[in-house]
């Protein structure tokens, strides 16, 4: 661990964040930008855990934050789900551009 | 502290070099010659009728939900159980507040009988 | 004498001490590593086979047939002409198949079971990594079997795969929960998720301590399997062999493979959870932790051979209205003797009494509350 | 370099790599399979940094749980098994979006060189899931009541709109 400088984490999360986030913008399928959004959530969490061992290894705010951004990712991933079961039983689809009834 | 960690990628390799082992052999050892009749999926020898990839009831999809945020709960509830008996009975009201919060929700699906089959 | 009871740490050492003439440190680490990894592996292949065996046998004999007879002496070498078949059979891949994933899915269904003996402990001083998350490392690495079986179903393109891998899936998760929650009870005492400190710190087997979490451990246990009487997905009646419809060969031996390794865990977490692991007088350990290790397979064995198929409706109801808030009761009253008789400083008599008090508490408050339902499934029983 | 870079590197390329796999694949299936192999490679990471108890979290919740939820939720809408026909998997915006994120990307790593960040590179002593449970207990007990609401909301939620 000693020899793995801080940076390297930064970027393989920020990296890992950027592939996220072109995945929930890109994708037509609203389960694949539900997804996207999950590996976006993972690379902030891989920064919390490397600024935890790096900054503060002594206190345990940093794995706290991420066992409650776990939580959080979960709650979110339920309710995203079921709305896009509801959305895919009355409309059919799963293609977002399809369900445009708030749109302009 | 990392190299206990260190055997699990050991265990990790042969666990994977196992199956892909016999794997391997078998596909020295066994013959091949497949026809399009052979090749066909296995349904009770009757032809295929429609698209295998069906469209499941929702049941499924409550039963993984619930099972989700239990599995949440455990992230919280395994450390207490170790901090548990260096820490007093507070502890164990503060967990039957925690609980007791997810128990209704495990009620409220009971109730609603989300938890049915049917 | 003493050489054979510490077989295992003293041949560690001896080999340690040779190599380290020739080699420098970390490849002797290295080389450790690779031998006692590659022993348990061996160990666990070859009980695999022998289980086969014996599954054969113990069904046979309860329903007073004689069972493999032929191969070898009593049938013995039977496994051994399983495997010889299993290999030169031809390997058939449907041609609508998705062939990466279809592929694939035996590897990562036999995987995740074999990487959980990692922390077992086979005797004294006989663990691979005694990490300090151990119990959780055991069950988290066994939830990710159903990923195989999902990959399984899904790539066949076989409505029946499909659908044994979906109720397969469904069951597993369900049954995860009580199996998780039984275990707390147990880590309240000891206080340690590591494997030895839970062995370390059973004077008295837990089972005596946490009769209901064991119950429920090896309920939810069975259903994790997907064996008798929970093997809906696999119900030959219904959809032919469930996820490994397709499969055939070397393929279908990997699935089989899988199932008895996770007999093989789960045997052995049960074990040195709740029956003292590899303790015991007189024989050494391992011999002791082997002796455990049956007794729970034969149980196992016994079920199968004695209880016909569930519904999924009851399944799906008795993980989440039955073991679910049982396991949460277990816990609670845990919770309460574990103030009243701290496990640390009381005498193993003491605490035994106050357990034995706790649990009749508490079967009598699980007894009372589920009185009307079992009262209306038995009129319900007898009414049709 | 060391053996603990090595491995860090290839733990990295396998996540890195899988998160591609993930958001370029055609199948959804298959890119939620992707997706559980970026998730293990997380876990792998915070083994690194000497989180186990994070890492069996992270098996157990993501690749364990949230992947079985997003299989399940995929099963449940047929269609999106097999890839569109006539249609890109990405839509219309999607080269934008690539650049976009490139240049994110090139930001972050400028900013994560470039600060000087006031390491400490203390041993990690006691036992941690012993201080994390303390910690639920005493400093950070409000959260933790309040997840478990967080929790209750979503099981009634989701369960009310998944079933009509």
């Amino acid at each position: 661990m000693p020899d793995i400088p801080l940076s390297w984490y930064l970027i393989v999360a920020s990296a890992l964040f950027c592939i996220g986030l072109f995945g929930a913008l890109s994708r037509r399928n609203a389960i694949g930008i539900l997804m996207g959004i999950e590996v976006m959530l993972n690379a902030v969490n891989i920064n919390l855990v490397a600024f935890w061992r790096y900054i503060t290894p002594q206190a345990l705010t940093g794995q706290v934050f991420v066992i409650v951004s776990i939580t959080v990712a979960a709650a979110e991933a339920a309710v995203g789900l079921a709305l896009i079961l509801a959305i895919f039983r009355s409309r059919d689809t799963v293609n977002i551009e399809d369900v445009h009834l708030m749109k302009w | 502290m990392l190299a206990n960690y260190a055997i699990l990628a050991v265990f990790m390799v042969v666990a994977g070099l196992v199956p892909i082992g016999a794997l391997a052999t078998a596909w020295v050892i066994r013959p091949h010659k497949p026809n399009p009749v052979k090749s066909e999926i296995y349904e009770c020898g009757i032809e295929t009728v429609g698209e295998a990839w069906v469209q499941f009831k929702v049941q499924y999809y409550i039963y993984a939900l619930v099972f989700v945020i239990f599995d949440v709960e455990t992230a919280f509830l395994y450390p207490w159980a170790v901090a548990y008996n260096r820490l007093g009975v507070f502890a164990l009201f503060e967990m039957s507040i925690f609980v007791a919060i997810l128990l209704a929700g495990l009620l409220y699906a009971w109730r609603k009988g989300a938890l049915e089959w049917v | 004498m003493q050489f054979i009871y510490d077989i295992g740490p003293r041949i560690v050492a001896i080999t340690a001490q040779f190599l380290g003439q020739h080699f420098p440190a970390w490849a002797v680490q290295l080389i450790l590593m690779i031998v006692s990894v590659a022993t348990i592996a061996v160990f666990v292949l070859i009980t695999f086979m022998f289980l086969t065996y014996l599954e054969r046998k113990i069904i046979a004999r309860m329903q007073d047939r004689i069972g493999p007879n032929r191969v070898g002496p009593l049938g013995l070498l039977q496994p051994v002409a399983d495997a010889i078949k299993m290999m030169t059979k031809e390997d058939i891949t449907p041609t609508v198949a998705h062939r990466a994933a279809y592929n694939i899915a035996p590897v990562l269904v036999v995987a995740p079971p074999l990487m959980a003996f990692a922390v077992i402990p086979f005797g004294k001083g006989m663990i691979a990594a005694d990490l300090n998350i151990g119990i959780l490392y055991a069950v988290a690495i066994s939830s990710l079997g159903t990923l195989g079986l999902l990959m399984a179903g899904w790539s066949s393109r076989n409505k029946f795969s499909l659908i044994g891998a979906m109720r397969a899936v469904a069951q597993m998760v369900s049954y995860e929960v009580p199996m998780i929650l039984s275990l707390m009870g147990v880590l309240m005492i000891t206080g340690s998720l590591a494997m030895g400190q839970i062995v370390s710190k059973q004077a008295v087997p837990f089972i005596i301590l946490q009769p209901v979490a064991f119950i429920i451990y090896f309920i939810s246990s069975i259903a994790e399997l997907n064996r008798t009487p929970f093997d809906i997905p696999e119900a030959e009646s219904e959809i032919v062999a469930g996820y490994h419809t397709e499969y055939s060969g070397m393929k279908f031996a990997m699935f089989m493979m899988s199932e008895y390794v996770s007999v093989i865990v789960m045997a052995a977490v049960g074990t040195t959870v709740f029956l003292g692991g590899w303790r015991g007088p007189v024989l050494p350990s391992y011999i002791w932790f082997l002796l455990k290790i049956y007794v729970i397979i034969f149980v196992l064995m016994w079920f199968r051979g004695t209880l016909p198929r569930l519904r999924v409706d009851q399944l799906q109801g008795f993980a989440w209205k039955f073991c679910v808030p049982v396991a949460l009761l277990n816990i609670f009253m845990s919770g309460i003797v574990i103030f009243l008789v701290p496990p640390n400083t009381t005498h193993p008599l003491v605490q035994v009494a106050a357990y034995a008090v706790g649990n009749i508490i508490l079967a009598i408050v699980v007894l009372l509350l589920y009185r009307r339902p079992t009262a209306r499934a038995a009129a319900a029983v007898s009414g049709a | 370099m060391s053996i603990t870079q090595v491995a860090f590197i290839l733990i990295s390329a396998i996540t890195l790599g899988s998160a591609l796999a993930m958001v370029t694949s055609r199948t959804v299936f298959v890119a939620a399979l992707w997706m559980v192999a970026a998730f293990v490679g997380v876990a792998a990471l915070y083994i690194l940094l000497e989180a186990g108890f994070l890492a069996a979290i992270q098996l157990l919740i993501y690749a364990g749980g949230i992947a079985v939820l997003i299989l399940f939720a995929i099963m449940l809408t047929p269609r999106v098994m097999q890839p569109m026909e006539g249609l890109s998997r990405f839509n219309d915006q999607w080269m934008f979006v690539a650049a976009v994120s490139a240049f994110l990307f090139a930001g972050l790593w400028a900013l994560a060189i470039r600060t000087d960040w006031p390491v400490n590179l203390q041993r990690v002593t006691g036992d941690n899931i012993f201080l994390l449970g303390r910690g639920f207990m005493t400093q950070y007990l409000l959260p933790f009541e309040v997840t478990s609401i967080l929790l209750l909301v979503a099981l009634v939620g989701a369960i009310v709109i998944a079933r009509d």
